[in-house]
């Protein structure tokens, strides 16, 4: 017999193959999506007021604590989720859907229903079903429906006026507040006036809201280099603006002066955001190639129905809301065949 | 010659190559090692019988094992020398588990049997592929499937693989470079035997030397008509992947429950050629084969390695640099850790790895699973492993199953590509045991359920036969009876006599008299 | 409104007559959830007797030994009762067979005729064997045999029956 | 038109589990696996629908007539839970494809609440013999959808890494909120048309 062979470390972290790694992470590709929502948000401070900065900051440390905190009851590893970046980002989404003007203690509960409730008693990050900021503005405004319709005044964006209000301050004076332009445009329409004249009101400007088209541009550059940089997928953000757009061409085309164009719902509200970085949340929307297609186009039309018919402002959040519902079964039917299995033509 | 279409299978990922490092140096031949372990289990599909004692001498490519059954292939002494051993060793396997083999303490001479080449002219099919078989040849690429069920099936279109997609590994790159006459022979046997119409030798295009070698090989020789050409593919993991290379070259796609030569196509590992054609052109048997030893050493390289030879001792020829953590036997991406080193070299394994922790850092801590898809987009059968992973973690083998873990290949892509560095193969090896390990169970289970049923079927007719056989003898007594006696008493009498009667043979019948002077119990029937 | 209720209820009535539908397949169900090592741990002679208890509901649904936790989980799922942990101790899970010592054996057959599933072969006063693929473990040929040559070994460790472990993580492992 | 309305309406807008809080029971107790949850819903449609015309027929024509109609609640218990009966007792018989598909969740029904709310709130609402039809067809659409919906994210939660406090129904139930606040978007919509 030969010598006493040499034995490999038995418990072995590299249990068996692969041996080797792509050099990504999670922390890298949610740290991406950061950077590229700092176009967006910087076009909000030049537009709207440095305002939203306070929410932004108070919005991280809430999130960064509360996922710390959950972390260490559940006595789950706590340096490793906190620094992926993951609370940041759903951080961040809050506060850029909710009215940069809400008080603090708002934007404190609406991170903790995001984070606590919305992602962690599901287990933590990567088994929500629900958007965590999606699930936050919905429960916000269905719970706050005046303070969360309170936007910042186009044109006054003096910081001190910001800062009152977020501390608390009496928010019941004319000029500080204002209403978004798709707020403007459901009541208008609700009073029988029609789309030209609603739009020639000073609110708006050359497609959206006036100052929120250019925030919408910042967000619509955000996405560009995500999808540049292979951070996100084509799919969501383009089914999106099909689904939203095509079902908003048909009413317009068919009555003008009741129904506003698509560009308008694509250049207003949250559509952008919503498009290239709330549908493209990897946990919560489908992850089939046909899902993806089939969530992101059902979040356009329902968000069309809910903006034009429903009770509240806003409808992305909902619509994207009622998709995750529909993830599951989404996915079930969209499996993608096999190897071998797939009809693609054989020579 | 036109240059060819090429098809596309899904996903496949793109690692460094690391081919250089063992790839430049030609191939070279190992010193004796003091002993040569040979497993008798070296094709998937079979083993082999030994034939020879402890004690025997024997000559290089002397046959140590015959195959048995169909499905097995021989295994050959190595080297000549003395058996001195017949043992459990352990197995180039991640268990670890020890297996039977054959030691050969060799006497340094090298003798070889008497070689007796096949005149390929005059030698029938049968011959042929007999010989296949008794010189142990399986597929050499890893699967080690025993290549004379694959030649012996009639195809459209022959595939020769030296793809070789898997970093590090360079033994299939070397061999086509050096030996590309050896292969090209090989390959036209197998198109002789598989009646193929056309053979394409598929190479990556990181191998230009091996492309221009095989190219001057085919050419040189194109006059037999044949359709013979070396085409080239594009790198990508697992290209060398059987199914994968057949869909890229042929554009079938072959499931994983179907066989590729239902659709006429066979495909056989470049080393597999060579093989063929040393077996039959040189009457050689397998008996070594060319082993990469690359990564943490001082001299990487190709070495002709004897079957049997113990990796350790791989190791010590090429000196092994400090930092070395483990060692890997194939390539790093479907690979595995050798638990022992004493594990010996067989026909199947193409390449050693030293891995220090600077060349294969080990895996980052496993972080929540984000659904991000990057590895269903890798994933060379179109599955979602994300969902594998969620059911295979909860322990959910019917969700692992609907989302067709059986399809996959391990090939690693998912896991390299993952950015929460989940071991997600890891898990589906795990989930794949387990639900092996269940339907066993369930067919054990099946087959309890049938024996125990069919016995309580015959005990309970057993049963209904001794009634039966009672109730005959009781009716026969009473008539008996009722005839002796006349009608003198009382058919009332009768009946109660014939009871009696009937209850002491029943209970005579039922317990065997105790005999205990017999000694020994004595069986009241025989079973089956 | 009794008009109603009566109405109704001789409609039920006949209706329950004339629909009345035999045969209860559950305990087909439940049997083919059970090992079938038909070892009678359990109190009854065999898998189906037991399915069939469990089934009427006369059986609790942890009794059976070699199924253990995992097999009360599944008969639990499919009979939407409450889980409930096998009582008895916990054994793993080793597959294993029963081997005749060739040598002791005096060929009584006693032990053919325990074996629930006629895994033993051999006739009177000749030597027994253990057909190893069908032996399901079930342990009830020790008792009989006057000899005691019977032992059970473990199913040795083969490449094919050989399970990788469930991997090794950072995280804590879901139930 | 209005008709389509009416069941779109039931089905989305005034979702009976989410938006009328009814039928809750099947709704967390039938919903761990989709075939189950397909199967429940199937039942409950069939059910829902003839129980909605027979309450017609029986309030229309028995309980108006003679003014009894505060006798209405009853009337309609017994009514449905006779249907059941019948219902299953029928299938049992005739189908035994069916009856493997729905047979274990019939006498589940007799106690789903909505069942009884539903008749309730189309006499209550002036409905007539069709459009209640139409109404409880359309909410029983609703349940099934609302019950599938749920069931493919508990099946998916099965995986998470649920705090241990909040596993099983904890969960299931804050996922019940949370869809409600989801099909919350489609208020108001009902009446635009």
């Amino acid at each position: 017999m030969a010598a006493q062979p040499r034995r490999n470390r038995v418990s072995d972290p590299d249990m068996s193959s692969p041996h080797i790694r792509k050099p990504v992470s999670v922390q890298r590709e949610m740290f991406t999506v950061l950077l590229a929502l700092v176009p967006g948000i910087t076009a909000y401070v030049w537009q709207i007021g440095a305002g939203i900065l306070v929410n932004l900051v108070l919005a991280s440390l809430t999130a960064l604590a509360a996922e710390a905190l959950v972390l260490k009851l559940r006595a789950r590893p706590v340096a490793i989720t906190v620094t992926d970046g993951s609370a940041l980002v759903t951080a961040w989404l809050v506060v850029l859907a909710l009215p940069s003007i809400v008080p603090w203690w708002l934007t404190v509960l609406a991170v903790l229903v995001a984070i606590v409730g919305a992602k962690h008693l599901y287990g933590g990050i990567g088994q929500n079903p629900f958007n965590p900021a999606m699930a936050a503005y919905c429960a916000m405004i269905v719970a706050y429906p005046a303070l969360m319709s309170q936007w910042p005044a186009i044109g006054n964006t003096d910081f001190t006026t910001q800062w009152h209000l977020i501390l608390g301050g009496e928010r019941a004076i004319d000029g500080l507040t204002g209403a978004t332009a798709l707020d403007a445009m459901r009541t208008g329409l609700r009073g029988h006036t029609d789309v030209t004249s609603i739009l020639s009101s000073s609110a708006f400007g050359f497609v959206g809201g006036r100052g929120w088209e250019w925030i919408a541009l910042g967000h619509l550059l955000g996405g560009l280099f995500l999808l540049a940089t292979r951070t996100i997928s084509w799919r969501q953000p383009l089914s999106f603006i099909i689904g939203l757009g095509l079902t908003a061409s048909v009413f317009w085309l068919i009555a003008p002066e009741r129904f506003p164009s698509p560009l308008f719902h694509l250049a207003s509200g949250g559509a952008m955001l919503a498009a290239f970085f709330i549908l493209t949340d990897p946990v919560t929307s489908s992850t089939t190639p046909r899902g993806k297609l089939i969530f992101a186009v059902g979040v356009g039309i329902i968000a069309w129905f809910v903006r034009t018919f429903g009770a509240y402002p806003e409808g992305i959040a909902f619509g994207v809301l009622l998709m995750n519902l529909c993830v599951p079964l989404i996915d079930r039917s969209t499996q993608p065949a096999t190897f071998g299995q797939r009809k693609e033509k054989r020579p | 010659m036109s240059l060819p279409h090429l098809f596309r299978f899904p996903g496949g990922i793109q690692p460094d190559a690391h081919k250089k490092e063992s790839s430049e140096q030609p191939i070279r031949p190992v010193p004796l090692p003091a002993r040569l372990a040979v497993p008798l289990v070296q094709s998937s599909q079979g083993s082999a019988r030994t034939i020879v004692t402890v004690g025997d001498k024997v000559l290089k490519g002397q046959c140590i094992g015959e195959a048995e059954g169909n499905a097995g292939t021989a295994i050959h002494a190595p080297t000549s020398g003395r058996v001195t051993e017949i043992g459990r060793y352990p197995m180039a396997h991640p268990s670890g588990l020890d297996t039977l083999a054959i030691v050969i303490e060799p006497d340094g001479e090298e003798r070889w049997i008497a070689r007796e080449p096949l005149d390929m002219a005059s030698a029938s099919h049968e011959e042929l592929i007999l010989r296949v078989q008794a010189s142990g040849i399986v597929g050499m690429g890893g699967a080690a499937f025993p290549s004379h069920i694959k030649a012996n099936s009639k195809i459209d279109t022959l595939i020769i693989n030296g793809a070789e997609c898997e970093p590090w590994i360079s033994c299939d790159d070397r061999l086509m470079r050096e030996r590309s006459a050896d292969i090209v022979t090989g390959a036209r046997i197998l198109r002789r035997l598989t009646g193929a119409r056309r053979v394409l030798i598929g190479i990556e295009d990181n191998k230009p030397e091996a492309i221009t070698a095989m190219k001057l090989v085919v050419q040189a020789a194109a006059d037999d008509g044949g359709e013979i050409s070396v085409i080239t593919v594009p790198t990508r993991y697992p290209t060398g992947g059987q199914k994968q290379l057949i869909r890229v070259l042929t554009g079938f796609e072959i499931a994983s429950n179907q066989r590729s030569s239902s659709f006429g196509v066979q495909c056989f590992n470049v080393g597999t050629a060579h093989a063929v054609c040393r077996a039959l052109v040189h009457g050689e048997a397998m008996v070594s084969r060319v082993v990469t030893v690359t990564g943490n050493v001082e001299h990487p390289g190709n070495y002709e390695v004897l079957l049997g030879t113990a990796v350790a001792d791989l190791i010590e020829l090429c000196v092994a640099k400090p930092g070395t953590e483990r060692t890997l036997m194939g390539g790093p991406l479907m690979g595995f850790t050798l638990p022992r080193l004493d594990a010996p070299i067989t026909k199947s394994s193409n390449c050693i790895i030293a891995a220090s922790n600077t060349l294969f850092p080990p895996a980052p801590p496993e972080q929540p699973c984000i659904r991000c898809g990057s590895c269903a987009q890798s994933c060379p059968t179109g599955l979602l492993p994300f969902e594998l992973y969620w059911s295979s973690r909860a322990k959910n083998y019917d969700g692992a199953v609907h989302y067709n873990i059986s399809e996959c290949i391990e090939c690693g892509c998912c896991a390299y590509v993952c950015p929460a560095h989940i071991p997600l193969v890891d898990y589906f090896r795990f989930a794949k045991s387990e639900i092996r390990a269940r339907n066993q169970e369930k067919r054990a289970a099946d087959q309890a359920r049938a024996r125990f049923e069919a016995r309580s079927a015959r005990l309970e007719r057993d049963k209904a036969e001794k009634a039966a056989r009672l109730t005959a003898k009781a009716a026969e007594t009473r008539a008996a009876l009722a005839a002796n006696k006349d009608a003198a008493t009382d058919a009332n009498d009768a009946a109660l006599i014939a009871a009696a009667v009937a209850r002491t043979q029943a209970q005579s019948q039922a317990q065997p008299p105790a005999s205990g002077q017999n000694g020994g119990a004595t069986p009241p029937e025989p079973s089956i | 409104m009794i008009g109603i209720t009566l109405a109704l209820g001789i409609a039920l009535g006949y209706a329950a007559i004339h629909f009345k539908v035999e045969g209860n397949p559950l305990a087909a169900q439940i049997d083919a959830l059970l090992p079938q090592t038909q070892c009678a741990q359990c109190g009854y002679p065999g898998c189906k007797p037991y399915a069939e208890a469990v089934a009427s509901g006369a059986a609790e649904i942890n009794l059976c030994t070699p199924g253990g936790d995992e097999g009360a989980h599944k008969l639990a799922e499919l009979l939407g009762r409450e889980f409930k942990p096998h009582g008895g101790p916990v054994v793993e899970k080793v597959k294993v067979v029963a081997l005749i010592d060739e040598q002791t054996c005096i060929g009584c057959t006693l032990c053919i005729q325990a074996c629930p599933v006629d895994a033993i072969v051999g006739a009177a006063k000749q030597m027994h064997t253990v057909i190893a693929p069908i032996c399901t473990g079930c342990e009830l040929c020790l008792p009989p045999c006057p000899v005691d040559c019977i032992s059970l070994i473990a199913e040795p460790r083969t490449p094919q029956n050989w399970r990788w472990k469930y991997p090794v993580t950072g995280l804590k492992v879901v139930a | 038109m209005s008709y389509l309305f009416i069941v779109l309406g039931a089905v989305l807008v005034n979702n009976v589990v989410f938006v009328r809080i009814l039928g809750l029971c099947p709704f967390m107790g039938v919903s761990k696996k989709h075939e189950t949850a397909l199967g429940m819903g199937m039942a409950t449609t069939f059910v829902l629908t003839v129980a909605s015309g027979t309450s017609y027929l029986i309030d229309h024509y028995l309980l108006v007539p003679f003014d009894l109609v505060y006798l209405r609640t009853l009337a309609f218990i017994v009514v449905i839970a006779a249907i059941v009966q019948l219902t299953e007792l029928v299938i049992h018989k005739t189908s035994p494809l069916l009856q493997q598909v729905l047979g274990i969740y019939l006498p589940l029904i007799t106690t789903n609440c909505a069942v009884l709310g539903i008749p309730l709130l189309s006499a209550g609402l002036g409905y007539g013999l069709l459009e209640s039809l139409l109404f409880g067809f359309g909410s029983a659409l609703g349940f099934t959808f609302a019950l599938i919906l749920f069931a493919g994210i508990r099946e998916h939660l099965e995986g998470a890494d649920v705090p241990v406090p909040f596993r099983g129904v904890p969960i299931a139930m804050m996922t019940a909120g949370f869809m409600s606040l989801a099909f919350m978007g489609f208020a108001g919509l009902d009446r635009f048309h």
